[in-house]
């Protein structure tokens, strides 16, 4: 990785960061609905992983997704406009933060159904390996989901059909308030994989370059040989979603998570071997203010959907 | 009688009826450590243990058919599905087991199994996270569905479902956790399987339950003040559905309004408008009603969201039309 | 026109398909090597090959979700499921992904997906095999469901559910697959949505679908016998419900009954009913009336479950009662 | 096992060949309907199985059910009249086949949706546990329902909560038409423990004492220390149901396991080991012959259930 490159992933991830700040605060005033699932603490995870892909790769995750969206190279004032419900959102304001999604940018969406999308993700890797495209599909998931069914029954079937799936779990230690520990049988994830003979590995989350090279390697192997299962170490920062009351973790845990902070962590690599001095990466984080700042803008004064959208983008040939 | 939220009067029919049968524990996710998702359970884990209230990992499935089996082997459980969306992971052990393993044995297996679970629209969580698809359970013999709209119905009819050795389907509504209602002191049940009279009207009829009674009461208000008198008919369970008192409001007012959240097509309203007029046909002075939520997946936005769920005005439009 | 079995219809439709549009596989159990549970799919996998004719492994969630990924994606999947008994291990995929991919992301996804699957009782199977729970899926905006009752239409609909950019339920009924039919050489397509008029006649309108409608004809044919005129209107799609040409009959004949297979509480009856008060009120002579299976989950004895089935003797008597 | 035990074990596996060869012989007849699903080539895993049970011991099974129905006490009678649909049969004509059971043997069931009743058998198991019994659960279920969720789910919970449940997996090879290396990611089954971090073991099924000594081994280890998995090998010799094609087996293959009769193996176990001679196996081979024809009649001259019988027995409560 070039120094460029780094000074990206290092933007990418303040980037997420400060949208998530901003975004937690424009809940609290009422403009944000719904549910409001932030990444903060697992950047370094996205950024990681998706910056490994090729463009062809498809990318697939579940509700817990600005991160996602942004490293696939959604900009902020999309992501911003879909939250505050915009007509100029990615998802016209039918999505809200669970769902962000851009087809062009092989952004294949966030999905609120723990689960559900892994079955997408074996379709569509089944859909590229029946046109004879190269590319492979990056499936990001909680913990928490690899005790339903459909791990299983996804897992399995992209094993007997041989399916350029990558599967990478984002163990952030909880599912809501159930820890690991006390909802699955094995507390290493990757532990999983055996029962279906799968290559696997476990990496440390917190460190982006860990992350890379994890996947990279990864990702080389699923071209060649079929599904690997990636279980990244992590942990979020914050509730599972806004208005948890936390009672099922200690602060003393969180603050050592936090001391671990992934851009941090980051940020003393890069001044630490000379890659980037102060100036710059300040620079950077002051880019990524304004950024925000003109998403937040850009989504405050875009419209709303016209009532007629409410009929529309259901059907494609149209109904009643 | 106390004045109390809906989250207080079912979180109070659980904890009478764990403190009364051992036998009554609750599974589901987040019922324990966290408390609830909407904190119906805040303080059970600590009072009863981890024994009674257990969290589960993610697995509607298994947490249904575990529920299922447990009932078939004599406890009782009370199972929560955070949200009814998720009820669809759990739709074979829904409507092929609680509902059938009694009867497809011959009867030698009971099924005491209460399924909490909490349904509706209204807070933008997106077209999967707030669907009102009570009536697809309701399609389903072998199962009871019940669907209260005041806290006094919700802790009655709650320790109802609790006692009767038939599954029951117990859907609360996500937006009406804080509605307050009075509630009485002692002990009391609520028959599962009985409409009830909400308010007196002889003008016109309204169907409804769940949430849609409180949308209808307020639209009742509102019509009063013009001088329309209308007689709200709750259903409250929907299967066994009790047309009785439908009918008999029915005959007096000869006119109708049937008030749900969810999709028109294939809805509640279509049952009880055609059972109204199979029963009485002669008695109907105009077509009956439906208000409904528009035949769309619902969005997030909120306007947008707005504009698909049925409101006051569009009950008072309909009240309207059918005098 | 070639006289043809309902099976060979379909298995027209799905061969001609997949000849003209490398897109379309079939992916579901059973539907290769074995060559279909219902021997729809026999030759196709010698013909087409395993990697258009996909065998899974028996897990109806990852059925349906891998096709819906696959659809998202581009390609055209059929997906079958072997009885729709099991599509409520689907439910979640059918119902808040086939059916809400598309507006939940402003459409971003087209869901280009055919879910085949097999309903309907008679066979003795049980409570949990003999299910014609099609109203279910009916019940939600975003899908489209189709039911053929004719080999005619089976082959044309199913063409064009192959070719329609919506995600379609495909429900064909198992003790239909020896019904013979009239089929036209060449190449066609009948567009779904639109009811049909399978039998005309002045004095009453009978409304039905799938197996129902042919057990509504031998009903009219003994009808005619007696000198009552039955017109039948078939739905042939459950969503979108094409109810215009229902209510044109019912305006001439101004009585109908209802015949569906599945249960009569929340049914397909209740909406048809519904609907054509809604459009036709004045119109009606007599209560419409519904026939359906009784209200249980169906007994495996034979004598049994035929008395909860509907039969043609309970069509005629619903339409004495209503002349 | 002493040799009344032995002789009692014999006598059961012929009366299951002979009991499904004779419901075959009534299904051509039109008298048994519905699906048939034939447990011959199976005999020596349900007998094995169940024998080591104790009374406590809770069995729940799939649609393939008579062999496990005789092995928990059933009697010939009460199956054959369930399998002709009849008021005196176990579940009182309305299961039919697939769903045979008696409470009062400890025998919960049958059950016709693949991998449904394995999360029963964790309720199940988990009851005895709440109520402080030592009865152990045994839930056997076929190689193909190993690729459902319900089989992920039930496993990864049983392990969490440490539930007395035997998992038997009938590895038969096939479920319908597909063989277990074109629908599961690894074909040892017991493999699939590995990702609960579960005991497994593997038998061969057509031994019945190698049964036997598995799940004794196993139930110990149930009752002390939490879920197993035994993968037990076999292989029907019958379609999956009546009018099975079988164009997915050679058969050869079929032929070279039919060498392998369970009942044969065990016959001349018996004879070579002195423990029983020709005469007595003989004798046992008539009785058997005699209680089948006594079955058949008894199920013959049963009544059907009333026509009321169709609104009975569905609600505990009355409705409607
Ligand atoms: C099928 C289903 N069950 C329950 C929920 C409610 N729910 C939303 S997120 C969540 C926890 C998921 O945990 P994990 O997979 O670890 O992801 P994380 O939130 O930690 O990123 C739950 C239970 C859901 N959305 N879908
Ligand atoms: C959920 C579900 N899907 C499909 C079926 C149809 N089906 C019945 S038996 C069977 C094969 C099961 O194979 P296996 O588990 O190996 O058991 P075996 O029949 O070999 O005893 C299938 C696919 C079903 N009953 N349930
Ligand atoms: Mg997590
Ligand atoms: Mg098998």
């Amino acid at each position: 990785m070039d120094k460029g490159e780094m000074l990206l992933l290092y933007h990418e991830m303040v980037l997420v960061r400060r949208l998530e700040e901003k975004a937690a605060e424009l809940y609290q005033q009422g403009k944000v609905g719904g549910f409001l699932h932030l990444y903060i603490g697992q950047e370094a995870v996205g950024s990681g992983v998706v910056s490994s892909r090729r463009p062809e790769d498809r990318v697939i995750t579940a509700y817990r997704d600005h991160g996602i969206a942004i490293s696939c190279g959604m900009s902020a004032e999309i992501v911003m406009a879909e939250l505050l419900g915009k007509k100029t959102g990615c998802s016209k304001g039918k999505g809200g933060s669970m769902h962000l999604a851009d087809v062009n940018l092989n952004f294949w969406g966030g999905h609120a159904i723990v689960g559900a999308h892994l079955p997408l993700a074996v379709g569509m890797a089944l859909a590229d390996k029946y046109q004879g495209s190269e590319a492979a599909t990056i499936c990001l998931f909680g913990d928490g989901a690899t005790n339903i069914g459909y791990f299983h029954e996804s897992l399995n079937l992209s094993m007997v059909w041989s399916l350029p799936v990558l599967w990478v779990c984002e163990n952030n230690q909880y599912g809501m308030g159930t820890s690991v520990e006390r909802a699955s049988a094995v507390s290493e994830i990757r532990r999983k994989a055996d029962g279906y003979g799968m290559q696997n590995d476990r990496v440390d989350g917190m460190d982006i370059l860990q992350v890379r090279a994890a996947t990279e390697k990864a990702l080389e192997y699923v071209r060649k040989e079929g599904p690997y299962l990636l279980e990244v170490v992590t942990y979020r920062f914050r509730g599972h979603s806004m208005g948890d009351p936390e009672r099922y973790r200690e602060s003393d845990e969180v603050q050592k998570w936090k001391d671990d902070d992934p851009i941090g962590i980051f940020r003393n690599y890069l001044l630490e071997n000379g890659h980037h001095n102060l100036e710059t990466l300040d620079a950077e984080d002051q880019k990524v203010e304004d950024e925000i700042q003109q998403a937040v803008q850009f989504a405050e004064t875009s419209p709303d959907p016209a009532p007629e959208a409410l009929f529309q983008d259901i059907y494609v040939e149209g109904v009643e | 009688m106390t004045v109390m939220t809906m989250r207080q009067a079912i979180s109070q029919a659980l904890w009478e009826e764990m403190e009364r049968d051992e036998r009554v524990f609750i599974i589901g996710e987040e019922v324990g450590l966290w408390g609830g998702t909407y904190a119906v359970t805040k303080g059970f884990y600590d009072h009863f243990g981890p024994e009674r209230v257990r969290d589960t990992p993610i697995a509607e499935g298994v947490i249904i058919g575990a529920a299922n089996g447990a009932a078939m082997a004599g406890l009782r459980p009370v199972a929560e599905l955070m949200t009814i969306n998720f009820a669809f992971l759990a739709m074979d052990q829904i409507v092929n087991h609680s509902a059938k393993l009694r009867s497809m044995f011959g009867g030698q297996f009971t099924i005491p199994l209460v399924i909490r679970t909490v349904g509706g629209g209204g807070r933008q969580l997106g077209a999967t996270h707030s669907q009102t698809p009570d009536v697809v359970f309701a399609h389903f013999p072998g199962l009871k569905v019940v669907a209260p709209g005041t806290p006094y119905d919700a802790k009655g009819l709650l320790k109802s479902a609790i006692r009767t050795d038939d599954p029951v389907m117990f859907i609360e509504h996500a937006t009406l956790y804080q509605t307050r209602g009075e509630v009485p002191d002692g002990e009391y049940l609520e028959p599962i399987g009985v409409s009830k009279v909400q308010r007196q009207g002889d003008d016109v009829t309204l169907v409804t339950y769940s949430k849609m009674l409180q949308v209808s009461l307020q639209a009742a208000d509102q019509l009063a003040q013009d001088g329309v008198e209308v007689e709200i008919v709750d259903l409250r369970s929907l299967r066994p559905l009790d047309i009785e008192p439908v009918v008999a409001s029915f005959r007096r007012t000869n006119r109708c309004v049937i008030v749900e959240e969810g999709w028109p097509s294939y809805g509640i309203g279509a049952e009880v408008a055609t059972r109204l007029y199979e029963e009485a046909f002669d008695y109907a002075d105009a077509p009956i009603r439906r208000v409904a939520q528009k035949e769309v997946p619902l969005p997030y936005n909120r306007e947008l969201e707005q504009l698909a769920l049925p409101q006051v005005d569009d009950v008072i439009s309909a009240v309207k039309e059918v005098l």
